[in-house]
């Protein structure tokens, strides 16, 4: 209450309550050191498991808790156990400094590894990097191009250009058809992967001496894409790039049909679809889309352990409430600590820097495949899908756990199918 | 005659296509008692909204002390030295009775004066108003009649020349109102001019020295009590014809 | 690249969008409009409106729009209770305008975070034969899934009109908007006819909800987005005015639509909000203000 | 007396601050110390405006937002340092609070509160829409290897903090106690008396939302060293709009000590609860601690003191 004059009112001071902040803060410290004694390794971690990226967040975290458990059941590595610690970043970037150098510094965690997501991972970096640390990223985007820290690797297979790899595949395959495709629209939502594509699209664009008759992105809170749609459908162009997040990518799906949207080649970038919860309910309506992916259930993906991982991990997402089929994240979750754990394994340390070293000078087979990194601590080459959806026929889910209905196009190495052009044709 | 304190001239004001107030002009008298009375709706209360600041008239000009305060905020109207009250209370709830009259004390008669003992000048005001028990509770436990007596405390604070009371006594029992009347009354000896709107015509009557009339925004008729009580023109606008 | 025909297509998808839109405002229009409360949770009812129809379509195969129906009762009992402790707490004792904004906004964080520990962060959409099917009418295409939320919109504007102008309790709550003393003259207690207008009004979000996720898929922290455009559509057409808010639902569908069509839909929600605080500024009782 | 007591505790603080950088070797203090001053700093700055003037913003993140990308231009066109950052940062941001002010002279109440928000949105649409400061995509902000007198930059961070908290925790003191923050008070209790009763209102709210958001935009400007890749979705997140609004209510509004105690208990309680519940209970938490408190506690946890202190008295 104000009190003019002379009526002043009594105060407090809640310096107090500073102090004990800190005092409190402080104590905590050797009780947490104390539980080290029993010496498992321990992988420390932040994830999105609320939040706008928790729904690959806690798929992800599942897949690393199966990684632990397979370890262990072999014995652990170097004969120790493996242990995970994790906080959950709530999707907030501004959580993740703290939550790592808690990790470090109280936790005191031998190993850390990234949380889901560019967002994520970015605030972490200067952390991991002035203590010289191994870093093993998931899902970032060109993430080390302005750190360049040599203790990064990132699992996800973009290759050493990330941005401009992503959509390599899509364009490539466009260039080969006959007529060749002249004209092409961008589009994608406000945020930081669709830009990134979009602006890695331009340079494929260039490249291929196509011309874009539309350039666009829209809000992420974007109600009713049927305008955009209209919009692009004006222009006709043939080829139309979308770079999407998953509610956008639904409506512009959804829009493209009801407006009657059917350029030659349709899709690109659109995260989303790879999840059961869309392909079901999507269904025929995603046949003929090209789309980007990084493991489909294709005769020519079948790598060592995929198989018995998905098993393990379909069987857990049912209780979860996760992505049931868990093609798109999980695998990779898997391999980022399959690749930390055989270089531990390998070098027999637990020391970063050799650890770090094994890491950039070897390849490592993985669920995923092998796994190579280059120099900036991508894929030393890039194996970004492109699929198309084939002979996709109502909406249950069995259907999209078997080949055929998400043909392997691009690359070339991975091909398990030929595209049914133009887009139009692939439809009932 | 004294000087006039206050003048009116040609006050109109608008709200959308409705004329409030159509070209109003009259003058209030240093040390005067004024009233002001009219059927409800009559204009009143804009013609005091516009005269206090709280309105700005579309059309006119309005003069206190020989200066055009016309275009001058409502604030600064205050610092020259009028002050209202309002029909419905609007006291400062989270203020002790004290600090209410510290806020125009402060911003208003100190402005002016350069004083600075704003407490003790307060804690005289309500001991006036019989209010001096209540100096330091806040205004939610006072009773309707002391929440009327602390809005023109309040109105006092700013150390007015001319006191706008509007409808300080509607709803009062006969007794309290005749309370409020000797507050008034008292005011005006020390010098204070005072503008009185209200129902109450026995309180009108026996307070003012001199009546306006107003009807659907214009004057109708200007005179003593006496000479309204007897007017033709003012028994038509209340009774209807 | 402009045209006729896209013109007339962008208006239209606009005055689709605003149907849906004024489904989702109707029930601020009465909360903040006529009672004064100002529920910013509304827009996670309407995301509990989307889970209900989720749940129902998922597990019995009904139609989203039948699952918002039978659902109107129950959101109609919570926001009775909502309402009745918002009453006791805050509108009894005066305090509403700071706390009561504070109280809902706790509101929505719990009934956000019941459904994230309940459904999960995952988007939820539902299934009905008519979703991802349009008409065309010469030049003019019509999408079933925007189509179906316009009309039931229009459906709800239209009822809540009839009801409020045209029966006893109707005209009690907007009595009760104006002037509670009249009303308790006529022999009705404000309280319980307020109670009621809020209910009505939460009711209404079961509904939107069902339309909400017709249009697109759905995750819980969602209503956020919505709680600007509910407002401004509320404040735009005037509080309290129905027939006020399904224009001023209209106007910003077709700006937002005419926006991404022909500018850049970047921008949509900005010019849409750009319209809000320019209306704020010139006319603060908004277009159809009383 | 008073005056001094007070001066002097503000100056022990930032001593205190200093000392506990040459002792604390542990950095995760330091990150959770800076979010807990930080929103310090935002929940009084939100009060001088909310709970003196009584005028709800619900836009607190956009003058966060506005503080941190000010900093971003300034870091990325002349690599400027912090102390300048900080400077600019309360700049840009008091511009726009003295703009949103100007809206005060036509919306009261829940209008201006709408308004706000509206503004956070085009705000945030422009930076989006912004290359320069990297749009969507975002942007990197590479933190300096090393300061003068501090062993990490996250120390200085957190030095930095502790005297922008103690910069504002004053502002708010001497607002309060000075005839300004009573003639704020008088126009949150009725704006019509307080302009009647001489209160230059429109000045006074100048005032107000002016330094209101200049301590935002103070607390947003190191935001892009803190997080080092900042893209608008998060540096206009709702949180900062919540809790600035959630901190002083659970507090306090009236009071200096309000949002003080507000910050530190809901900041210290997020912090903790970050790292030991991983789960949406976090959310639920700061709901449900809301509810409660404007429920059972509308005058916050300073008024509950003074209640309970008052009923052994009386």
């Amino acid at each position: 209450m104000m009190r003019p004059g002379k009526c002043r009112t009594r105060r407090w001071s809640w310096i107090g309550a500073l102090i004990a902040m800190v005092l409190v803060a402080e104590a905590w410290a050797p009780a947490i050191s104390a539980a080290q004694t029993a010496q498992p390794i321990r992988i420390g971690l932040g994830m999105a498991l609320t939040g706008g990226l928790a729904a690959n967040g806690k798929p992800a975290l599942m897949s690393m808790q199966i990684w632990a458990e397979d370890v262990n059941k072999k014995g652990g590595l170097l004969g120790r156990k493996v242990e995970l610690v994790y906080y959950d970043d709530q999707t907030k970037p501004a959580t993740v400094p703290g939550i790592y150098t808690k990790l470090l510094d109280v936790d005191k965690v031998d190993f850390v590894v990234s949380g889901y997501g560019t967002n994520l991972i970015a605030p972490a970096m200067p952390i991991v990097m002035e203590r010289g640390l191994v870093f093993m990223g998931l899902f970032g985007l060109a993430n080390n191009e302005k750190f360049k820290y040599h203790g990064y690797f990132q699992i996800m297979p973009a290759g050493p250009n990330p941005a401009v790899d992503w959509s390599q595949g899509f364009f490539e395959i466009a260039a080969k058809q006959t007529p060749k495709p002249t004209t092409v629209a961008l589009v994608g939502a406000d945020a930081e992967y669709p830009h990134n594509a979009l602006a890695g699209a331009r340079e494929q664009v260039k490249r291929f001496g196509l011309k874009i008759v539309y350039d666009s992105t829209y809000p992420p809170a974007t109600v009713d894409y049927t305008p955009i749609a209209r919009a692009i459908k004006a222009t006709n162009p043939d080829i139309v790039f979308v770079a999407s997040y998953p509610p956008d990518s639904v409506g512009m799906v959804l829009a493209a049909h009801e407006v009657g949207l059917t350029p030659k080649l349709f899709g690109g970038g659109m995260v989303g679809l790879q999840f059961a919860a869309f392909m079901t309910k999507l269904g025929p309506k995603l046949n003929g889309l090209v789309n980007y992916d990084f493991w489909v259930p294709e005769p020519t993906l079948k790598f060592p352990g995929i198989e018995e991982f998905l098993r393990k991990y379909q069987a857990k997402a049912k209780e979860a409430g996760v992505d049931p089929l868990g093609h798109y994240l999980p695998p990779w979750a898997y391999a980022y600590v399959q690749v930390l754990g055989q270089a531990i394994e390998a070098t027999k340390s637990l020391d970063q820097k050799k650890v770090m070293e094994h890491i950039r000078t070897n390849t490592f087979d993985t669920i995923v495949g092998k796994v190579q990194f280059g120099p900036n601590g991508e894929w030393a080459t890039s194996r970004v899908l492109q699929i198309q959806f084939q002979n996709v026929t109502g909406t249950d889910i069995e259907q999209f756990m078997k080949p055929g209905k998400r043909v392997v196009l691009y690359p070339a190495q991975w091909k398990s199918g030929a595209l049914i052009y133009p887009y139009a044709k692939a439809k009932p | 005659m004294a000087d006039p304190l206050l003048e009116v001239h040609n006050v109109t004001k608008r709200f959308g296509g409705f004329e409030a107030l159509s070209n109003v002009s009259l003058e209030v008298r240093e040390g005067e008692r004024f009233g002001l009375i009219g059927p409800n709706g009559s204009g009143k209360t804009t013609l005091i909204n516009c005269i206090s600041g709280a309105l700005r008239n579309d059309g006119g000009r309005i003069l206190f002390r020989g200066t055009d305060v016309t275009e001058m905020p409502a604030y600064q109207r205050t610092r020259l030295g009028i002050a209202r009250s309002f029909q419905i209370p609007k006291p400062f709830t989270s203020m002790t009775l004290l600090e209410n009259l510290c806020i125009p004390l402060e911003y208003a008669a100190h402005a002016r004066s350069g004083g600075d003992e704003a407490a003790g000048d307060a804690r005289e005001i309500l001991r006036l108003m019989g209010l001096e028990s209540k100096a330091h509770i806040t205004p939610a436990g006072l009773s309707q009649i002391e929440m009327r007596k602390l809005e023109l405390a309040r109105a006092m604070a700013a150390k007015p020349k001319l006191l706008i009371s509007d409808e300080a006594m509607a709803g009062l029992s006969s007794a309290e109102v005749d309370d409020i009347l000797a507050i008034l009354f008292k005011l005006n000896e020390d010098g204070i001019t005072i503008i009185m709107i209200e129902h109450i015509m026995r309180a009108v009557m026996r307070f003012s020295e001199r009546i306006v009339v107003f009807d659907a925004g214009a004057k109708i008729a200007e005179g003593t009590p006496q000479a309204i009580a007897e007017n033709k023109e003012v028994e038509k606008a209340y009774l209807g014809e | 690249m402009f045209s006729v025909d896209l013109l007339l297509n962008a208006i239209i998808a606009g005055i689709l969008l605003g149907g849906f839109y004024a489904a989702v405002s109707l029930g601020i229009s009465v909360a903040f409009g006529l009672l004064d409360v100002v529920n910013i949770a509304h827009p996670v009812f309407v995301i509990l409106g989307s889970y209900a129809a989720y749940a129902m379509n998922t597990s019995l195969g009904l139609d989203p729009i039948v699952a918002g129906l039978l659902f109107t009762p129950v959101f109609f009992a919570l926001g009775v209770a909502v309402y009745r402790i918002y009453y006791n707490s805050f509108e009894k004792k005066g305090e509403e305008s700071l706390r009561g904004l504070v109280f809902f906004f706790g509101i929505l964080f719990i009934v956000e975070v019941v459904l994230l520990l309940q459904y999960g962060v995952d988007y939820r959409l539902v299934e009905a034969a008519y979703i991802g099917e349009s008409v065309h009418i010469g030049p003019v295409g019509i999408a079933f899934r925007l189509l179906v939320p316009c009309l039931v919109g229009m459906g709800l504007t239209l009822a809540l009109y009839l009801f409020l102008s045209k029966t006893f309790y109707g005209r009690a709550i907007q009595a009760v908007a104006q002037d509670s003393l009249a009303l308790r003259l006529m022999g009705a207690n404000p309280i319980r006819i307020k109670t009621l207008a809020f209910g009505l009004a939460i009711a209404t979000a079961s509904l939107a909800g069902a339309l909400l996720i017709m249009i697109g898929p759905v995750e819980p922290s969602m209503n956020r987005e919505y709680i600007g455009r509910v407002f401004a559509i509320a404040v735009l057409g005037g509080l309290g005015n129905i027939g006020g808010t399904f224009v001023a639902a209209l106007i910003l569908g077709v700006v937002e639509s005419l926006t991404s069509t022909f500018y850049g839909p970047s921008w949509a929600l900005a010019v849409s909000f750009g319209v809000l605080l320019l209306t704020l500024a010139v006319r603060p009782a908004g277009l159809f203000g009383r | 007396m008073q005056r001094r007591v007070f001066l002097a505790s503000m100056l022990a603080v930032v001593v205190l601050g200093a000392l506990v950088t040459r002792v604390i070797q542990n950095q995760y203090y330091y990150f959770a110390a800076y979010v807990i001053l930080q929103y310090v700093v935002l929940a009084t700055a939100w009060n001088i405006l909310g709970g003196y003037t009584g005028y709800v913003n619900f836009g607190s993140a956009a003058f966060f937002a506005l503080g941190a990308y000010t900093s971003v231009v300034l870091i990325k066109a002349a690599a400027a340092p912090l102390v300048v950052l900080v400077v600019a940062g309360g700049l840009v941001s008091g511009l726009l609070g003295l703009g949103i002010g100007y809206l005060t002279l036509r919306l009261r109440g829940v209008f201006f509160a709408i308004a706000t928000l509206a503004l956070a949105v085009v705000l945030q649409t422009m930076f989006i829409n912004w290359e320069y400061v990297g749009g969507a995509r975002g942007i990197y902000i590479i933190r300096p290897k090393t300061v003068p007198f501090f062993t990490s930059y996250v120390e200085f961070l957190f030095a930095v903090m502790v005297v922008l908290a103690v910069v504002a925790v004053t502002v708010a003191w001497w607002i309060e106690n000075s005839r300004v923050g009573r003639g704020l008070a008088a126009i949150r209790d009725n704006e019509e008396a307080a302009e009647c009763m001489g209160v230059p209102t429109l000045k006074l709210k100048l005032v107000a939302t002016t330094v209101s958001g200049v301590l935002m935009g103070v607390a947003g400007a190191p935001f892009p060293y803190y997080v080092t890749y900042v893209e608008p979705s998060s540096a206009f997140n709702l949180d900062y709009a919540v809790n600035s609004l959630a901190m002083p209510m659970i507090g306090g509004t009236t009071t200096w000590a309000g949002p003080v105690l507000g910050a530190v208990l809901l900041g210290t309680a997020q912090q903790v609860a970050t790292v030991t519940i991983s789960s949406a209970l976090n959310l639920l938490i700061v709901g449900i601690i809301l509810v409660a408190f404007v429920i059972l506690a509308p005058e916050g946890i300073i008024g509950l003191v003074r209640r309970v202190t008052k009923g052994k008295r009386g």
